[in-house]
């Protein structure tokens, strides 16, 4: 199968009925160990992708991405804003000059994606924080040759949950230390939610 | 939630424009921003000094604009950094082709915010350089680590560098007394309570009714260790050694301190807190130079309270006592 | 109560010796008095200028001691006023033979004190006068009750007078502009919760979790009405009505206005406030010379804050624009 | 009978006792319609009454009361203190040159104590105030020729009980207008706290 600039759209907007709904969930993960704004973060800036892709009409997956990367990067802030935004724009660069994603092509956007990500974050694995799920998610993918949401979802969802033993290094949760341990990462169930969503894009695609 | 607020999710906006509102003479609130500029007179050539961050700390950041400190403020949602767009349209309005100075505050949205600004800029061709403040004792200074936190040490940064630009310092000369007053600043705070994000509606954390949080961040962030409430002396005396205990003092230098206070802690209390304070400086034989005592970087309404140590020289004892006009540091 | 003191039967003496020891250049603590003076040079012949009353309004008195302000504050136990032989000390430490002017707040307790202080001082050969300043248009300005409470407007007085005696006006003249000002200055205030007196250890007063207070003192006395927590554009209008329906204006009249936090209020929520209050006053045609937004007459940690306006001529502007050196009203 | 310095004394000293032992409740009173400092102040006051006098040796009742009365003035503030303060003074003044006071000596210091209160505080009877307790208390005494200890009791107490139906014109319950009635007046229950002690010493001389 291939993913059509229609189906990225689907992706980004269910993602956005994911972040409005579980905002005071993802608010309550960043007041355990950090500051408290993520998921008003979240829901603030995917709020903003909606209303700008919602309305558009897209010919190819790359655009869609960028317009999300550049919401994301001018209305979220914080540290979570221009991470997602730069996560997205490297998928959105990547993906440039075909109209339609391809497994292959989509797997390298994510490894770009999660590149992208340790480079802005100046942050490895291990340290708690969504390049947690991202860097996993992408090492699965290009393992693979073809799209499975089940699988998805169950990777993007054990490397989330992986998040909750880790000792935060990077971020705010890293002035807790070790007692970070015991609590989810906020900003890789934000990850997660992205890619379950774009589990059942493909599911339903399939 | 007890505020006096119209939408919570409007805070911000609404305030921007209740500041440009009380300074019409020497402020200005860029069209569609959230960038409060000063109204400089034409052909000036100085280096545009830029601060900004998560709102809530006020009167951090636009409270320091003024001739002898910013020349502009961004100002993000309550305790999340502006985003990069907000903080390049700043650096545009103040660049006077001298270049263009960032005061960032050390943490990770902070700084990756600012840094993709500094691009931006950049690559319209303005000169920028940056310092990122990281005065919180609290957290250990690591490079393996996000390190250490920016918090009240943050205004003597606005202060000196505002005022070496001020006197038509160049880039490179702003940057270096920066760095030097990041290199001399230590701070530590503590809360007895918690302040409510608007958007979120319940306090970041509880305390119990005897409890106090020693080396509280000024989002909320945990500190070191919650523990039973102690007397103003025990604060003091916990707050300043772990300040001391992070910077060399030789017996005779001298420091400005900042007691400040994090929202809701009423003013006798801060005084009472400095009282202490200046007790156990003088036992070390470490001279006081300047005192401020008052509300500079706060939590919006978390009670508590931080401690500020800044080493001086010379250099920077002439640049802290510069003439300031900013509200929030008239000198 | 979680408050940052030691004893809470100290809290004055703490807070008075804090606040002395953040300033020793330019402040003394007379001895064995709860009185803070002005170090003036030697040969000093001004009128001298005394304030003061219940502590916990911080930074109200002592902030306003400095050049071009008060010369000496007087702070009474918490909430009430200070005893007639402490203000009878400041009298005589700030007394050059101009004669000395008292800034008294219209409370029974206050009135008395402050009064037989001056009793005591005409009777050891020093002219003294004073001004009862009564700004809280929440009250009726009634000559058979205590009439109307003094609250925020006070600090227009002290930085009016002050500037008046420094620039060496008589005690008549330095009484003269005081008593303009009064007569041109109103105020209201509203709270959204109580501060608690340290040696009560209680809240003063309970509000729901949804209700506000409108025109509450700075003691916690009641207010007119207890109703549902409003916006702050509300909020804003019901306060400024208030005041502007006690005093004449015509339209093009110039003031200066006050926004004043009355202890946990974060400035973010007074900038809000700030600027529906202005726009209100555009609405009206009334020109504001000046705005002032930040904590000057506070109420321990109470949240809430009060507008202020001061109907300004060519005389009380000079005035209000004169320099002045106290630490919390650097202009 | 007369009342002996030693006597005057003891008044003040156990009027210190109940002052202490009813503080809270004084506040609680002010907190209704005041600002809740009344009974801190007069515990801090009467301590420091009992400091000044309790060491002391008097040999006139004259000098007890002024000292009452100095320690009073210089150690309460708020409107209580010059109040109380003068009261004291009044009192003392009026039985200058006597060693003990007799009844109408004494009678007739309540009187000035009780003009001394209406100059001092700008009041008049009936604006629920301390002198709502003083003035029918020093009417009471000139129409009666000896002290009894049960009569003063009970005139206090009524005249107490009587500032709870007013509507407060002076000091800080004014504020409240009408909605202060239903509230004791804190300085009268202060007021009825020192002639019920007297009272009691009335009581123990007979
Ligand atoms: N250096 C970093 N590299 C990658 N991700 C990071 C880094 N720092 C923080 N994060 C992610 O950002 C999330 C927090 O986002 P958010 O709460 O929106 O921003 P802020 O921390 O500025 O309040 C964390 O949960 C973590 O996943
Ligand atoms: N003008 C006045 N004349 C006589 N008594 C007064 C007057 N004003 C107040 N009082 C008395 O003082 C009492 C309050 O004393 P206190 O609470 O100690 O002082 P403050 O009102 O300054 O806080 C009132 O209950 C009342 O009895
Ligand atoms: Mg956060
Ligand atoms: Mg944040
Ligand atoms: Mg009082
Ligand atoms: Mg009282």
């Amino acid at each position: 199968m291939e993913l059509q600039p229609q189906e990225i759209k689907q992706w980004l907007l269910q993602a956005n009925q994911l972040f409005q709904e579980n905002k005071d969930y993802l608010t309550s993960l960043d007041q355990a160990i950090g500051d408290g704004d993520h998921g008003i973060n979240m829901a603030r800036g995917f709020q903003e992708v909606k209303n700008k892709i919602e309305p558009a009409e897209y010919t190819n997956v790359s655009d869609v991405l960028k317009d999300t990367a550049m919401t994301l990067m001018s209305k979220v802030g914080g540290a979570s804003g221009p991470l997602f935004g730069t996560a997205f724009l490297k998928l959105s660069t990547s993906l440039k000059g075909v109209d339609n994603a391809d497994f292959q092509h989509f797997a390298d956007g994510i490894s770009a994606a999660a590149e992208g990500l340790k480079q802005r974050g100046k942050a490895e694995q291990g340290e708690k924080t969504m390049i947690d799920v991202w860097l996993p998610m992408a090492e699965f993918l290009q393992s693979q040759s073809e799209f499975s949401g089940e699988e998805i979802e169950s990777k993007a969802k054990s490397a989330m949950e992986a998040t909750k033993d880790m000792s935060a290094k990077k971020g705010r949760a890293a002035y807790l230390g070790d007692r970070s341990v015991g609590h989810l990462d906020p900003g890789s169930v934000s990850s997660y939610y992205l890619f379950s969503t774009l589990a059942e894009i493909i599911k339903k695609g399939v | 939630m007890k505020k006096i607020i119209n939408d919570p999710n409007q805070v911000v906006l609404d305030m921007v424009k209740g500041i440009a509102a009380a300074y019409p003479d020497s402020l200005k609130h860029l069209p569609d921003t959230m960038v409060l500029a000063r109204k400089q007179p034409a052909g000036t050539e100085k280096v545009g000094l830029v601060s900004g961050g998560g709102s809530g700390h006020e009167p951090a950041h636009a409270g320091y604009i003024g001739e002898g400190m910013l020349d502009a403020a961004v100002s993000g949602e309550v305790f999340t950094s502006p985003t990069p767009d907000q903080v390049f349209e700043a650096i545009k309005a103040v660049d006077n082709g001298a270049g263009v100075f960032l005061v960032v505050k050390n943490y990770t949205g902070d700084v990756l915010n600012f840094e993709m600004a500094a691009e931006l800029a950049e690559a319209e061709g303005i000169k920028v350089d940056h310092v990122v403040v990281n005065d919180d004792v609290a957290v250990e200074d690591s490079s393996f680590t996000s390190g250490r936190r920016g918090i009240a040490g943050t205004v003597f940064v606005h202060k000196i560098a505002g005022a070496k630009a001020e006197a038509g310092g160049s880039l490179e000369e702003v940057k270096s007394v920066a760095e030097k007053t990041v290199a001399n600043v230590r701070s530590m705070g503590m809360a007895l309570s918690s302040g409510t994000v608007p958007a979120a509606g319940k306090p970041g954390f509880q305390l119990a009714d005897d409890e106090m949080e020693i080396g509280i961040g000024i989002h909320g962030e945990p500190g070191i260790e919650r523990k039973a409430i102690a007397s103003a002396d025990e604060i003091a005396e916990e707050l300043t050694n772990q300040v001391l205990a992070d910077i060399d003092f030789a017996a005779g230098e001298e420091v400005a301190v900042m007691i400040n206070g994090l929202g809701a802690t009423p003013e006798m209390e801060l005084y009472i807190l400095n009282g202490k304070v200046q007790e156990l400086l003088a036992e070390k034989n470490i001279r006081v130079y300047k005192t401020f005592v008052g509300e500079y970087m706060t939590s919006l309404e978390m009670a508590g309270c931080s401690v500020t140590l800044l080493k001086l020289d010379g250099e920077l004892k002439e640049l802290l006592d510069a003439p300031s006009q900013a509200p929030a540091f008239k000198m």
